[in-house]
């Protein structure tokens, strides 16, 4: 891996705007955007990972194996989720004696 | 996780083991080593919110309900705190680069105090919930004002959250406390000065290891505690 | 034993079309391991090593041949697919109109319940030719309800209702297996399903122990559990008037409406706080543990009957 | 340990096996070689003592009420076959074995990247057995190695906490194993080594090791939460609280299928080899072949819910799964017939490697075929938990996956021992494993089309004769089993030795001596060609 020294400004920077995020989220947690909320909780916590990798883990630097590897990491979780998901969310298409609460509409995305 | 630049029989003064051609070889394996390794931690708590995923979306008024007991500015706090600690790590890291080996311990020994504030935090945390009584399974018996907010969720399905609760910060506080002995060990090795501007890839791999136990929380601070606004 | 050895019989309307299937990918199988195994001994004998040193020249591959062997397992299987979904799908839903029987699995044994009330353990009769559904839930570990002659099978899970159906060709006595690993006697939970003229099932129906219908059964349950203090049929008690929920949309306080299903009624009775009838307090207790899955099963029959009887007021729970 | 003379490789005097003596010089090992040699000694050991299982089952399946133990002492028997032989026999058997002794040599490198990693692999695989074999002592456990839940979780009174600890921690065995593979093969190939130029055993391993890497971590997860289910009774696999069983199946499952791809794959790998050297020939459609098995390891992630068709799982979720089942058939369709095409004009030899190899083709052919029945959703539904299903695997697993691990030790035995073993004896072996082989487990195919449930203790008398015909088969394929275990230890001692490259096979592994030093080779070799240069001359160049 590349070495280069990153600047002591850079990491501060990248500190504080961590903490601008979480208190943004925490802030936005007590306005009523319904469905929105949790978009909203989980964009920001996934841009507070990637200011995290790409400056505290020095992914800016490393080399584009590892990025495959993690996305492959994260597209293998997506995986996992969405066709788990796939089952429940269209159990109750069908007869619906087969159906009970495990599969009753969301009531909340 | 990975045993990096192990200590091989034939290892010589600058870190290098036998079975590598070069340091710069030797550093390729780590770091790849190290991320193969992150992305198998990925896969292990993916499992555990696939399966978190799955109930909050069933009972969600429930989650939301439990969600609502934990308090809030405590976990706010505690995300500060850890991602403080992130920022230390990191500068211990480059502490290293630049071949300061004070700074280097001073870093991480400050980084160690920050992990354990987390988990002082967390500690008083699960108590609240024995005081409260929403401990599922071992104490669960909701009353008062908790019990009025888990009700309309459905006291069962609230069990759930709190085991999903427990469950999630447990693992995340067990990493810590791993990463910690590891912190541990390298203010060992870095007092006996064994980390050159060359050679500090053990420093690094915790390093990345410590910041990926930060995301995890990143990421547990709103699945557990912003779960449907608290308006 | 009818039509091919090796072949269990056919009793039931889906049959023959599965062992349809069945024969076509045995066709197919057969057909691909005997290819493969003819010409690899072919290969063997006809390029057998002659001389220690014989070097045959290489072969890089060949793309026209990898794209075939490619094309033809894709086109196979893509019929293969469509032909076992659409069965499966076929197969999946029951027919309207089918008569409904209930069926409790439960370490080790097999309970049917007939809307008739009549009761029996480890036997399921049936009457010939007239589409069967079966509505099953468990209580306690995972089963699976296997009637070979009949080609149904379905897991039978607790906390929940599963379903199949089936339409008898045969008259007789067929093997019924539990085919979901359930504990030290899982061999043990077998049974048979007796298949009977429509008319001698009407006079079994009517004979043996003259069991009490499920809907009545529901009622009584109804009563000794009290639910009629709360649900009274004006509607003027604390919870909902249960007269013409079944089937219906019902609004939650959620905003959201379910319809009321057998699941939901069971949902209703065992996990009260999961959906709140709208303009109601989530006061009802649950009854997990209080009723057997039978039980349940008999008001699930008895508020079913509220729901169609529109036409009997004051019954419900006033006794 | 590695501080081995690099002798010549003429007269190699000092080798890997001798370089040094005593138990401390194993047990601290950090070289590959004697690790894959650890692994190979508590594989074999595993297999036996799951073949012991198998044995008892099936004598106690001679009658239909059973003939030899009570039911829940034959629950215990199938769980624990079931668990011994996937977890601590087949997904270590050829990675950890092979792998371990060959990824090195096969790339040029002096050992893995991370030895002390691997010796740790070794020893916590070691913990995960010793926990399932004191389970098995203290009481065993009932759940089937599936694990379902809520039986496993809320009413199975015997050890399951022990054996999740157990699976739970071999499952870190494995991730670091394929970690470690993932590292060498990436960074530390010999110079001139390129991708295309990988032995297509190495590509096979690196698919092996991207599941073990992105699967097993879920299956620790999902025995973690059952464990705690079990302990704490908290409910999210068992309804009372409103949790979902079929939440345990997907998740065991996402798991456990790519698991099957971990078990075939690296097979597939030492049969491509096998089939290039004995027919001397280049592998037909080399790249094909080593993409497909990247194809089936990915594509493997996405069928697990062909296990869960009758399980009260989405009717459409069930024809995804199907769908994609049906995808994952056609890479292996390639592999096969590429295989087989390796042959034509070819100079065929039959050592017992290449018969082992033939059987492995065959075998594994009809037991993916058998899983087309199972893809298939109608026909699913028939034979769900019967011993088609049963059949079905052991047509892979047993037909497949050992034949071809049979074949590799056959293969890289000289390089491994130094020795040769007497090949008449091996190829008469190869004989009747694959007779007893058929003879066990077709009658099963046709049992679980009768609709003979799967993990029946007792069954209707109508199912004895299939029965005992696959009893005699069984006994036939220990007997088939034992005759190498002889004649491998003899060699051991009093087979002649071995020269180099006793097969006349390309890849580095033959360049060095036999068994090769610590340091594997003298000086780095240097790779100018591809992997399979049969056709071109005695020897390919290198170190
Ligand atoms: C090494 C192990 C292994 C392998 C490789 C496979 C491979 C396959 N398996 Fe198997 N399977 C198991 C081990 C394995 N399986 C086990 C252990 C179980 C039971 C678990 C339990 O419940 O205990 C199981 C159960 C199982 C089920 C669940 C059955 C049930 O419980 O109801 C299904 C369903 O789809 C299935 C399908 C397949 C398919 C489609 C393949 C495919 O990958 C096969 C592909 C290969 C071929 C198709 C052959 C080669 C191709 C040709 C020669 C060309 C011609 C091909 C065509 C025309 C298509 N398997
Ligand atoms: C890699 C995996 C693997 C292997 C190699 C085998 C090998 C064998 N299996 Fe296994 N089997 C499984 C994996 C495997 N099995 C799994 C996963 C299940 C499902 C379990 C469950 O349902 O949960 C199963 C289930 C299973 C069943 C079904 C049980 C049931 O559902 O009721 C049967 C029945 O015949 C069976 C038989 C055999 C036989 C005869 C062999 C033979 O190949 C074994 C031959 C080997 C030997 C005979 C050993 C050689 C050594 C000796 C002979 C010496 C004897 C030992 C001593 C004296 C100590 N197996
Ligand atoms: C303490 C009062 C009380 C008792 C006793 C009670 N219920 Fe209820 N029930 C309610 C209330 C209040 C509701 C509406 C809020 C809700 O859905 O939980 C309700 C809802 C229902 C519903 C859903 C009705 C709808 O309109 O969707 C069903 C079905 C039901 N109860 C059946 C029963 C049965 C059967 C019993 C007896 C075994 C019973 N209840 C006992 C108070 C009660
Ligand atoms: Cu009930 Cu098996
Ligand atoms: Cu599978």
């Amino acid at each position: 891996m590349s070495h280069q020294i990153v600047p002591l400004k850079t990491y501060v920077l990248v500190f504080v705007s961590l903490i601008g995020l979480t208190l943004l989220t925490t802030a936005v947690a007590f306005v009523d955007l319904g469905a929105v909320n949790t978009v909203v909780a989980l964009v920001i916590a996934f841009s507070k990972m990637i200011l995290v990798m790409l400056f505290f883990m020095h992914l800016r630097h490393s080399g584009g194996l590892v990025r495959i590897i993690l996305l492959a990491g994260f597209f293998w979780m997506a995986l996992l989720i969405a066709l788990t998901m796939s089952d429940y969310r269209t159990r109750t298409w069908i007869s619906p004696p087969d159906a009970w609460s495990i599969t009753a509409p969301p009531t909340h995305p | 996780m990975p045993d990096v630049h192990a200590e091989h029989a034939q290892i010589d003064h600058t870190g290098l083991a036998h079975q590598f051609e070069d340091l710069d070889q030797q550093q390729d394996a780590d770091t790849l080593g190290i991320w193969l390794f992150l992305v198998t931690e990925i896969m292990f708590f993916g499992g555990m919110f696939a399966a978190y995923a799955i109930f909050r979306w069933l009972y969600f008024a429930a989650f939301a309900g439990g969600s609502h007991i934990l308090d809030i500015r405590l976990g706010a706090a505690n995300t500060v705190v850890l991602l403080a600690s992130s920022l230390t790590m990191a500068l211990s890291v480059r502490s290293a680069q630049t071949g300061n080996r004070r700074a280097l311990v001073v870093f991480l020994i400050l980084t160690m105090i920050l992990g354990g504030v987390f988990l002082g935090v967390k500690a008083y945390e699960y108590n609240q919930k024995f005081v409260e009584h929403i401990v599922p399974s071992l104490d669960w018996a909701p009353e008062g004002d908790v019990l009025a907010r888990l009700a309309p969720g459905g006291l069962n399905h609230a069990q759930l959250y709190f085991f999903f609760y427990f469950a999630m910060t447990g693992l995340h506080a067990l990493h810590m406390i791993i990463g910690m002995g590891l912190l541990f060990w390298l203010v060992l090795r870095a007092r006996k000065g064994s980390f050159t501007p060359r050679y500090f890839a053990p420093v690094e791999v915790v390093g990345l290891y410590w910041h990926f136990v930060d995301i995890v929380w990143i990421f547990l601070f709103p699945l557990l505690y912003l779960i449907g606004g608290r308006y | 034993m009818q039509g091919l050895p090796f072949q269990p019989e056919q009793a039931s309307t889906i049959a023959r079309s599965v062992d349809q299937l069945y024969l076509f990918i045995t066709a197919i199988t057969f057909f691909f391991t005997i290819l493969i195994f003819s010409i690899i001994f072919y290969f063997m004998i006809k390029y057998r090593r002659r001389s220690p040193d014989e070097r045959p020249k290489a072969i890089e591959g060949s793309l026209p041949l990898e794209i075939l062997w490619t094309a033809i397992p894709t086109l196979i299987v893509a019929v293969l697919f469509v032909w076992s979904s659409s069965l499966y799908f076929r197969n999946a839903q029951p027919p309207p109109g089918s008569m409904e029987i209930f069926v409790t699995g439960k370490q080790w044994m097999w309970k049917a319940e007939h809307p008739e009330g009549q009761r029996e353990i480890n036997e399921l009769h049936v009457p010939l030719g007239r589409p069967v559904k079966l509505t099953m839930t468990s209580e306690d570990v995972i089963h699976d309800f296997f009637v070979p002659a009949f080609r149904v099978k379905k897991d039978v899970l607790p906390g929940r209702y599963t379903s199949l159906w089936f339409e008898a060709t045969k008259l007789g006595t067929f093997h019924l297996f539990c085919a979901q690993y359930c504990g030290a006697f899982h061999a043990g939970m077998i049974g048979s399903v007796i298949v009977m003229e429509p008319d001698e099932y009407e006079q079994w129906l009517a004979g043996g122990v003259p069991g009490e219908t499920m809907e009545a059964a529901g009622r009584k349950v109804f009563g000794q559990n009290g639910c009629g203090t709360c649900h009274v049929a004006d509607g003027t008690g604390l919870g909902p008037s249960l007269l013409g929920v079944y089937g219906q949309q019902v609004p939650l306080s959620n905003g959201q409406s379910v319809v009321a299903d057998d699941a939901y009624v069971r949902e209703s009775l065992l996990i009260p706080g999961a959906k709140i009838v709208k303009g109601y307090k989530p006061i009802m207790p649950s009854f997990q543990g209080q009723l057997t899955e039978e039980q349940v099963l008999d008001l699930v029959a008895y508020i079913r009957s509220l729901g169609q009887e529109q036409t009997k007021p004051k019954e419900e729970g006033k006794k | 340990m590695s501080t081995a003379t690099q002798a010549p490789r003429a007269q190699a005097p000092r080798n890997y096996l001798n370089a040094d003596y005593g138990w401390r010089s194993w047990l601290f090992t950090l070289d590959h070689k004697r690790i894959a040699l650890l692994y190979l000694v508590s594989v074999t050991l595993f297999f036996m003592i799951g073949g012991f299982f198998a044995v008892l089952m099936r004598i106690h399946l001679v009658e239909p009420q059973g003939a030899l133990v009570q039911p829940e002492t034959y629950n215990k028997l199938f769980t624990l076959h079931g668990v011994v032989m996937i977890f601590f026999f087949m997904i270590p058997a050829i990675p950890a074995v092979l792998g371990n002794f060959l990824v090195p040599l096969m790339i040029g490198a002096r050992d893995l990247a991370f030895p002390k990693l691997n010796l740790l692999s070794w020893y916590i695989y070691l913990v995960g057995g010793i926990f399932t074999l004191y389970a098995a002592l203290a009481g065993g456990v009932d759940t089937g190695w599936t694990f379902y839940t809520p039986y496993s979780s809320t009413y199975s009174n015997t050890q399951v906490t022990a054996v999740a600890v157990a699976v739970f921690i071999t499952g870190f065995s494995s991730i670091l194993t394929g970690l470690n593979f993932i590292v060498t093969i990436h960074k530390m190939r010999a110079p001139g080594l390129t991708w295309y130029r990988l032995p297509l055993f190495l590509w096979s391993i690196y698919a092996t090791s991207i599941i073990m890497t992105l699967g097993t971590p879920v299956l620790a997860i999902t025995i973690f939460l059952l464990a705690l289910e079990h302990l704490f009774h908290v409910g999210i696999f068992s309804p009372a609280l409103g949790g979902d069983p079929l939440l345990f199946q997907h998740l065991f499952w996402f798991y456990s299928h790519p698991a099957v791809y971990i078990m075939i794959l690296p097979s597939m790998g030492v049969v491509s080899e096998i089939i290039a050297c004995f027919a001397r020939k280049r592998i037909f459609g080399y790249k094909v072949v080593g993409f497909s098995s990247v194809a089936i390891a990915v594509l493997g992630f996405l069928v697990w819910g062909h296990h869960m068709f009758v399980t009260g799982q989405s009717v459409y979720a069930g024809l995804i799964f199907s769908f994609l089942s049906f995808l994952v058939a056609i890479p292996s369709a390639i592999k096969v017939f590429n295989w087989t095409s390796t042959l034509y004009k070819g100079s065929i030899s039959y050592e017992a490697p290449m018969l082992y190899a033939l059987g492995f083709i065959g075998l594994f052919t009809m037991g993916g075929l058998t899983g087309m029945f199972l893809a298939s959703l109608a026909t699913d539904v028939h034979l769900n938990g019967t011993y088609f299903i049963v059949a079905h695997f052991h047509y892979i697993m047993v037909g497949g996956t050992v034949m071809g691990y049979l074949s590799g030790l056959h293969f890289w035995w000289p390089k491994i021992s130094g020795r040769k073993y007497p090949n008449g004896w091996a190829a008469l072996s190869a004989v009747i494993i694959f007779i007893g082989f058929n003879l066990t487990f077709f009658p099963q195919f046709i049992l679980g089309y009768l609709g003979m449930p799967r993990r029946y203790a007792f069954y209707p008398a109508e199912f004895q004769v299939l029965n005992v015909m696959s009893s005699a088969g069984a006994s036939i394929l220990g007997v088939g089993y034992l005759i190498p275990l002889i004649y491998f230890f003899w060699s051991m001692r009093y087979g002649p030795v071995a020269e180099a490259n006793p097969w006349g096979a390309t890849g580095l592994e033959w360049q060095t001596s036999s068994p090769p030093p610590t340091e594997n080779f003298a000086q780095t070799p240097i790779v100018t060609e591809e992997a399979y240069a049969y056709a071109a001359k005695e020897e390919t160049s290198g170190a």
